[in-house]
């Protein structure tokens, strides 16, 4: 169980391979988010900020969560800060299990919940403008599916 | 009582500064609301609409009908949207 | 699209990599299996086999499926086969996306419908005895949500 | 008709090779096993249990009634235990 809030990039490969060492580790599902131009725009970049005292403490209840609820054996966050050009990796998440089921549903609920409760906040940046990115609503009903 | 006070994302760009010392006698996040907005107009700007955003005391989420008894950190924020 | 039945092992953050070269894909779910010992039953290595003139339609056929049913800009399926020691990685799917859900329940389909349709065999060798892995029933359950 | 009949898995191990050619006039994949199973101890031992038995014509999974017009390859295993 780990998480890192950092500007550098990650090797997504390298962090997946850390998982596996338990021999009992059969699945890793992984997400890792880019930084995307959905509506062909001409975004050129995307600026990460985070609530430096309190993100740590926020990815680190949302691991203690999933690791309570599914059979993790091993689990990474990785999210970056600064400011990330087109195509760039924003953050990753990764869990590793005997079974696909807990590994997928485990990182589905560490997106989830990161998405709404880990304090970060995206502003995109455009040629002559720059807009700070709205929460969606779909990410909160998302969230509720674990709630009942 | 004195707080640190500390404004993230858009929040922060609309009063300008990203944390100051705030002495107040407010008893909830509402009354710091309140209070700061009866300060100057960019606080007034920045906490138009309460719905829109979120608040923490020492690093961990609030409503705003909590109360700030031993705090010493508040934060306020847009919702997040990391990922 | 892309499906590899191969001996090699492969680079899990180099797939990734490549399937993110669209600007629109803002989210890469990945599952990568290995050979696990879940039962500390000694297990040395497992053998895969598969049937060769069918396995790469089969494969193909599941990739159109998913890339039908959700908004895929990319995705990948590897596959190994022969003898894999305990650890080593036995294959892997990645699905790109705009949007982490479609994402996530691509890549959950995809490995559904690999478990039951896709023409591979697992045996087991352990010190003294070798042993065929048995469908389990509850992967056939996996599937029939799909099929609502 | 002659028919290119492959084995997979513990099946392939039961019988004792990988692949023969089958000459034969059965119309379907049930009526294939029957003949097949009537030749030696070691056939009907691989398919004493025919719903633990996968088949395929031409690289397509199908059931046990279905005919064998025009096929050309038949395969038999066990349910797939890929990923």
């Amino acid at each position: 169980m780990s998480v890192h809030v950092q500007t550098d990039d990650f090797d997504l490969g390298a962090e997946v391979s850390k998982l596996s060492s338990d021999p009992s580790v059969g699945a890793v599902v992984s997400f890792t988010g880019i930084v995307r131009d959905a509506a062909q725009s001409g975004l050129i970049s995307m600026e990460l900020e985070c609530y430096p005292g309190m993100v740590e403490q926020a990815l680190n209840d949302i691991e203690i969560k999933a690791r309570n609820r599914w059979d993790l054996k091993a689990s990474v966050i990785i999210h970056r800060i600064g400011n990330l050009k087109l195509g760039e990796q924003i953050m990753m998440v990764a869990t590793a299990s005997p079974h696909r089921q807990d590994a997928f549903e485990a990182a589905e609920f560490l997106m989830d919940y990161l998405k709404s409760e880990a304090p970060f906040w995206k502003k995109e940046h455009f040629q002559d403008h720059a807009k700070w990115v709205d929460a969606r609503e779909t990410d909160l009903q998302s969230l509720k599916r674990w709630q009942d | 009582m004195k707080l640190n006070v500390l404004y993230f994302a858009w929040v922060r760009e609309r009063i300008g500064i990203a944390s100051e010392s705030v002495e107040t006698q407010a008893g909830s996040i509402n009354e710091l609301i309140d209070e700061l907005c009866a300060r100057e107009e960019r606080y007034a700007a920045a906490f138009s609409d309460r719905s829109v955003l979120r608040a923490a005391i020492d690093q961990t989420l609030v409503p705003f009908e909590a109360t700030l008894t031993d705090a010493t950190e508040v934060a306020f924020f847009p919702p997040m949207t990391g990922g």
